[in-house]
């Protein structure tokens, strides 16, 4: 039996509208009906989803500032909270309570609705991601698409908000956003293409349950080496954080902004952070799913697929954490070239060879390789 | 080399542009000369190996100024200081940036903080202090002081 | 207190105590070990929130009902502007560098004014370079704060005769806390950010 | 006698282009899991007898500076009760930001001077303490000063005598003085015998000796003074010229004996 | 987009200190430049004439804030040819070691800004971490961090903590051990190796020409080193290479640094040793009263009057971390120099700033930059 979301949902809609009935005369018994409870259950679902996520955003947050501090040989926050888990709320609360300075020469549409649409496209993914079977905004056959056309959609956001604050550094990090993101869309839908090649579907649950026991980080290795590329890319973290690179664009496109605005733009990033882990768990390390050799007790707890998927996911982003702390930001000219010249023709490749996992699986050696099929 | 040596040496293509090269403990000598013929011996020395200039400065001997140069020779893996006095009224020489282009910055700061105009500089403005400041610091008719008070700001509550 | 113990919970003194009774706090207490040290701090978010009950009861007031957490929030996420001026300019890096750490207390510099809310100024500040100062200071969006860190921020320093000084940045812009030292250790520094935490733990506005 | 820096070519191997960074990373990672360098500020200091031992460079923490600690030149503290009022502090400071105020002395319930520091200014240089002939002004291991006025950094002589109750760690390092050739002269033919270099002179080295009076000569007059002059007692002056700034007919100078 | 000027600094994260770097970039493309000065002047050479000659010292360290003991001893040389005093050998050999230490010091501290630049997040963490053992060095036997007020006219202000070697010699054994991570990291990295190869690239000619000196001019083919050309204090007792490499770009400078580095431990080594075995004095028989610390000097300037002191004039070129400084002194028998003049190595390395920048993009200006090792303190001094 799985627990979902939605059911949760409708459970304690259930619940309080059934309290809500009982004291309730006669007459305003009918609001415990069936279509007032669907509608509460959905808006529940939202409620809990957003929350959940945006606390798994923070705790994210915190996480990186622990390990990158470990990294430096430092401790990173510490004092707020314990061992520093609270800094986060902290520096969010302050941010909603700062001032937001529009500069005179500003675009006031622009400079508002960027960040808060970058926010909102971002946190529109939590949705349709599932982080176990069940928790997700039901049965989307393109799930696996729609996420992908809606993670695209940053650079637009960016460069509105960019471009709206007039300021040279804000342009020129927006313009490199723009042009670094369009860059890595392309290698990023390739490799994805080899997966849903060897899956046959473009559902996330679909893709994630073939994975019970192959991963397609194994046989895709070289399509999830060009997919954490081209997200690092994506997420604008180093090496490729060009757009915000701090040495030579002050703080990149949101140089101008303070506040709330900023703390939006702190907070997509991470999301978008998030997202991008969850779908390297979900494409190639089997999401929620654990192979059938991990002894049963750990994966039959209740809600042990979410536990095991964020496991898996904060072990993914540890490793976007590692290469921060290790490598240099490369330049401009060099992360395009190397998106078009190297990512591209890489990812072509590994659709070939995602193309000949899929003839193997017809071959009897690998024919019982069970996880294959579709 | 020794300075007397260098005298006759220099003094034979220069003529009486040299006054006369001084003994300096650490270099070859100073050679002081007139700064009507600057770029001559700029020239000349530039050419005996004095790739190199160091430093450009200026000290004010109330009555008169003295520009000095620093330079140094890769081959002889020696430095050499020329000095010239120009008259603190008109206090002008040729400037330096035509045969070493590393005087530029020193010749600015040279005109900032002494007065001292370099004819033929190619940029000769502020360097150090904002445009406009209208004193030359490091003259010794400008007196330091212990601060005004000024009035603190505070935050309006 | 005295004008050297860090308004931490632990190291006060007796406020009252004279001269003669008051101890280096700092040398014979014992170690404190990691674990308390941080249940310590985060026991500080508890008492912020019991004041903000108490004065909600009391009160009913909103904004007195969220003063005590945002300024809780506030006092636990300075970002200090990222800008070097001098000498203490090194040791403002090295008070985030691994030894001293200073994004313990939340503490992380931007290069941005727009996302600061605290401008240290470290090191000699000329006329030339003051209204460019004063600039910043106006982009940093409320609440701000203003730290003179070293004596040429103070009052000038050596420096403070010569022609191209201003003599203390309070000239400019309002300071809130003043850290002597030429330069001041980032320990120094570190004393001066918690003294300002303390400022705005009873900040009311 | 060049030694060419060595000139790698980056390797052609595309794993090596991260791996040996990333490897790096991983065991500073590794090791600061365990034990990180950072010192936790309010709890933990420098000169907290934990670091004074030699701690182990490994985690790159401080290397035993604790034992040479005592060097550090912090705040000043000041023995009201030994300064002798010798203004050689405040001569030597060279941010001028010592200023020699009138305190009670605790003994004698007299008021002298003793130097009040204003931390806005201080360069913390210790030229004061190593000016200072009695060891009275000394600089501690103190090094905390925030205040949020700027009146509260002028530290009145009192407040350094409260910082010298508190028996911090000193700063130990005393000065072998190089000898010096410099004394006080006497110009005699303009000294009046005043007492004023003996009765201002901070160790009393200075004595008034009488000297004969000359029997004028007819019609020469005799100059209206005392007939004493000062003699210094070298082995006792500290040299701090207190004699020449008050003498009111300048003849008191530095100079050499011969 | 057409042509434009961006204004880098005086607050960029790029500048590391007060000053601002006017580009004009075509795209991302530079095609001009023009470095602008003077936010950090701090007449320091106006208010020496105002002090004693040991009181000039305190303003040398607050000159170049990650070279102070640098330019205390390019001050005290000076002073020291004009007053005609000489130190003792072991003066002469503490502060030897004090000027090597603060090279690396100073070129640890170079390296962690420069990390930063290129993106690298922890190697700065590692650069500051392990510079603060140098100053531990420091405070140890000066009393400070970074001001340490410690050369005196004649000597060195006291000898060195008991001790003090064998802890210095274990930050050498910890350092030696740090270069090689850093250099995984750097030239590990193949990224890092295109970020600076090429970048930058000053030819011996121009440097010359130009007046840059130091790292930059050794990175570019020339062995010139003061400390062997023209030593001074203890160097030409010492063993050592010249740290030289050839390309003149970027990560021809990071090479350089790095083996100067090495090469500074090979020379506190050495001197460690020697000073084990020499126990000595280390302030001159004899100074002027009127030089300052450690004595009070005098109060008034008249009082002198009485007294004639030589007249001379000093003049200084040491090897400082950042390249070569002078100093020129001169001493018209006051108790005050009557002029002090420096040359700071920043200040004409900076100077060639267009030479080495136009033609890059802007992305390269923060590694460029970075590999110049500006200090702005001693730059507008």
């Amino acid at each position: 039996m799985t627990v979902t979301l939605y059911s949760v949902a409708q459970s304690i809609a259930q619940a309080i509208l059934g309290a809500i009935a009982s004291v309730l005369p006669p007459a305003g018994r009918g609001v415990a009906s069936a279509p007032v409870v669907t509608g509460l259950a959905v808006l529940l679902f939202a409620a809990i989803l957003l929350v959940a996520s945006m606390l798994n955003t923070i705790v994210l947050i915190w996480f990186e500032r622990k390990l990158l501090g470990r990294f430096m040989d430092r401790r990173g926050a510490m004092h707020v909270g314990f061992a520093g888990i609270l800094q986060n709320f902290a520096d969010g609360l302050k941010l909603a309570r700062k001032d937001t300075v529009r500069p005179r020469e500003a675009d006031t549409l622009g400079f508002w609705t960027g960040p808060t649409a970058y926010l909102v496209t971002s946190l529109i993914l939590f949705g349709i991601l599932p982080v176990s079977s069940g928790w997700n905004s039901g049965v989307l056959p393109l799930s696996l698409l729609l996420a992908l056309a809606i993670f695209s959609f940053a650079p637009l956001f960016i460069f509105v908000s960019a471009w709206s604050s007039n300021n040279k550094y804000s342009l020129m990090g927006g313009m490199r956003s723009a042009a670094q993101m369009i860059a890595y869309e392309v290698p990023l839908l390739l490799s994805v293409v080899a997966v849903v090649l060897v899956s046959g579907s473009f559902d996330l649950t679909t893709i994630v349950e073939q994975q019970q026991n192959y991963w397609y980080g194994g046989p895709l290795l070289l399509a999830l080496i060009v997919f954490v590329a081209a997200m690092l890319a994506e997420m604008e973290r180093i090496p490729f954080d060009l757009p915000e690179a701090e040495a030579e664009l002050v703080e990149g496109w949101n140089t101008e902004y303070g506040g709330m605005l900023f703390a939006f733009f702190m907070l997509s990033d991470y999301v978008r952070a998030l997202v991008g882990s969850y779908l390297v768990v979900l494409l190639f390390l089997g999401g929620w799913t654990m192979p059938t050799w991990v002894p049963s007790t750990l994966t039959s707890f209740p809600l042990a697929g979410i536990v095991w998927f964020m496991i898996k996911t904060y072990i993914v982003f540890g490793v976007f954490v590692w290469v921060r702390a290790a490598l240099p930001r490369v330049r401009t000219d060099q992360l395009l070239r190397v998106g078009w010249n190297r990512m591209i023709p890489l990812a072509l490749l590994s659709v070939v060879l995602a193309a000949g996992v899929v003839y193997a699986k017809c071959l009897p050696v690998f024919g019982c390789v069970p996880g294959l099929g579709g | 080399m020794e300075p007397g040596e260098w005298e006759r040496t220099l003094r034979a293509s220069l003529g009486e542009a040299v006054v006369a090269v001084e003994p300096f403990a650490g270099t070859r000598g100073r050679v002081r000369f007139r700064a009507g013929r600057a770029l001559d011996v700029f020239r000349t020395v530039h050419g005996a190996g004095f790739t190199h200039l160091s430093m450009v400065g200026a000290i004010d001997w109330v009555d008169h100024r003295e520009v000095f140069y620093v330079v140094w020779s890769d081959a002889a893996k020696e430095y050499a200081i020329l000095s010239t006095d120009v008259p603190a009224d008109q206090p002008r020489v040729a400037s330096a940036t035509s045969v070493w282009p590393s005087a530029n910055w020193h010749e600015r700061e040279a005109w900032e903080m002494v007065d001292i105009q370099f004819e033929g500089h190619p940029d000769l403005r502020h360097l150090l202090m904002p445009d406009g400041y209208a004193f030359h610091p490091l003259l010794r008719s400008f007196k330091l002081h212990e601060p005004e008070e000024l009035e603190v700001k505070v935050r309006h509550v | 207190m005295s004008a050297s113990t860090p308004p931490s919970p632990t190291a006060a003194p007796a406020a009252g105590a004279t001269a003669s009774e008051i101890e280096l706090p700092v040398i014979q207490a014992p170690a404190v070990p990691f674990v308390e040290i941080e249940a310590l701090r985060s026991r500080e978010f508890i008492p912020a929130a019991k004041e903000a009950l108490t004065s909600m009861i009391q009160e009913q007031g909103q904004a007195k009902l969220i003063r005590p957490v945002f300024n809780w929030a506030g006092r636990n996420s300075l970002f200090p502007l990222h800008w070097g001026l001098a000498c203490c300019a090194i040791e403002f890096a090295a008070a985030f560098g691994a030894r001293w750490d200073a994004e313990r207390f939340g503490v992380v510099p931007r290069s941005s004014p727009r996302q600061c809310d605290l401008l240290i100024v470290n090191g000699t500040v000329t006329w030339k370079v003051a209204h460019k100062l004063i600039t910043l200071y106006e982009q940093m969006p409320e609440p701000k704060w203003v730290i003179a860190m070293g004596n040429c921020a103070t009052g000038g320093g050596p420096f403070r005769t010569a022609y191209s000084v201003v003599p203390g940045v309070d000239k400019l812009v309002p300071v809130d806390v003043y850290i002597a030292g030429c330069p001041p250790r980032p320990e120094a520094m570190l004393d001066g950010i918690l003294r300002l935490e303390d400022l705005i733990r009873t900040r009311k506005e | 006698m060049s030694a060419a820096a060595p000139k790698e070519k980056p390797s052609t191997n595309p794993i090596l282009w991260v791996a040996r960074p990333m490897a790096t990373a991983a065991r500073q990672f590794a090791k600061s899991l365990i034990r990180p360098s950072t010192i936790v500020y309010p709890f933990e200091r420098l000169e907290d007898p934990k670091f004074r031992e030699e701690v182990a460079v490994a985690a790159g923490k401080p290397l035993g500076v604790g034992a040479v600690w005592d060097n550090y030149r912090g705040v000043h503290a000041l023995n009201i009760a030994t300064c002798i009022s010798c203004n050689l502090c405040a001569f030597s400071c060279p941010d001028v930001c010592i200023q020699m105020v009138a305190v009670p002395d605790a003994q004698t319930k007299r008021l002298k001077k003793c130097p009040e520091i204003d931390y806005g200014k201080c360069s913390y240089c210790g030229f004061c303490s190593d000016a200072c002939p009695e060891g009275c002004l000394t600089m501690t291991t103190r090094y905390e000063l925030s205040a949020t006025k700027r009146a509260d950094m002028i530290y009145s002589p009192e407040k350094l005598y409260e910082v010298f109750q508190r028996k911090l760690p000193m700063n130990p390092i005393r000065l072998e003085r190089p000898k010096n050739e410099d004394a006080i002269l006497l110009d005699a033919p303009l000294c009046i015998g005043c007492n004023a270099c003996a009765r201002d002179c901070p160790t009393q080295c200075i004595t008034m000796l009488d000297i004969p009076k000359p029997t004028p000569k007819p019609g020469e007059k005799l100059p209206r003074r005392i007939w004493k002059e000062p003699v210094v007692n070298d082995s006792d002056c500290v040299r701090c010229g207190t004699c020449i700034s008050v003498c009111p007919k300048e003849c008191l100078f530095w100079g050499t004996h011969t | 987009m057409s042509e434009m000027w961006i204004n880098m600094g005086p607050q960029h994260p790029m500048t590391h200190g007060l000053w601002n770097l006017r580009v004009k970039i075509d795209g991302e493309l530079i095609v001009d430049a023009d470095p602008e000065m003077g936010y950090l002047h701090r007449g320091i050479e106006k208010i020496s004439e105002d002090r004693h000659y040991n009181e000039v010292v305190t303003l040398m360290d607050r000159c170049c804030y990650v070279a102070g003991m640098s330019w205390e001893h390019l001050y005290i040389l000076a002073s020291e040819q004009a007053l005609s005093i000489a130190p003792p050998e072991r003066a002469e050999y503490i502060r030897t070691m004090a000027d090597e230490f603060q090279r690396l010091g100073s070129h640890l501290m170079w390296y962690a800004a420069f990390v930063q630049d290129l993106g690298l997040m922890s190697p700065f963490l590692y650069g500051m971490r392990d510079r603060d053992l140098i100053l531990d060095l420091f405070q140890s036997f000066t009393g400070a961090r970074m001001t340490y007020e410690y050369m005196r006219v004649g000597g060195v202000r006291n000898d060195l903590p008991p001790g003090f070697t064998d802890r210095a010699r274990k930050v050498m054994d910890w350092l030696v051990d740090r270069f090689r991570e850093y250099d995984a990291l750097c030239l590990g990295s193949d990224i890092f190796r295109k970020r600076c190869d090429g970048l930058g690239v000053l030819s011996q000619a121009q440097c010359v020409e130009l007046g840059v000196t130091g790292p930059m001019l050794r990175s570019a083919g020339s062995s010139r080193d003061l400390r062997k050309d023209r030593p001074y204090s203890a160097y030409d007792r010492l063993e050592f290479d010249v740290a030289r490499a050839d390309a003149g770009d970027v990560t021809a400078r990071y090479l350089v640094r790095m083996e100067e580095m090495r090469q500074s431990v090979r020379i506190v080594r050495q001197i460690l040793d020697w000073l084990d075995t020499h126990p000595g004095p280390v302030m001159a028989e004899r100074v002027p009263r009127w030089l300052g610390a450690p004595y009070a000097p005098i109060g008034r300037e008249d009082y002198l009057l009485k007294r004639r002191y030589p007249k001379g004039v000093g003049f200084s070129a040491i090897e400082e971390p950042h390249g070569e400084a002078q100093a020129y002194v001169v001493n018209e028998g006051g108790e005050h120099p009557y002029r002090v003049k420096f040359r700071s190595p920043v200040f004409a390395n900076l100077s060639a700033a267009k030479h080495y920048l136009v033609g890059y993009h802007v992305a390269d200006i923060p590694p460029i930059m970075g590999s110049v090792d500006i200090c702005v303190g001693e730059c507008d001094r």
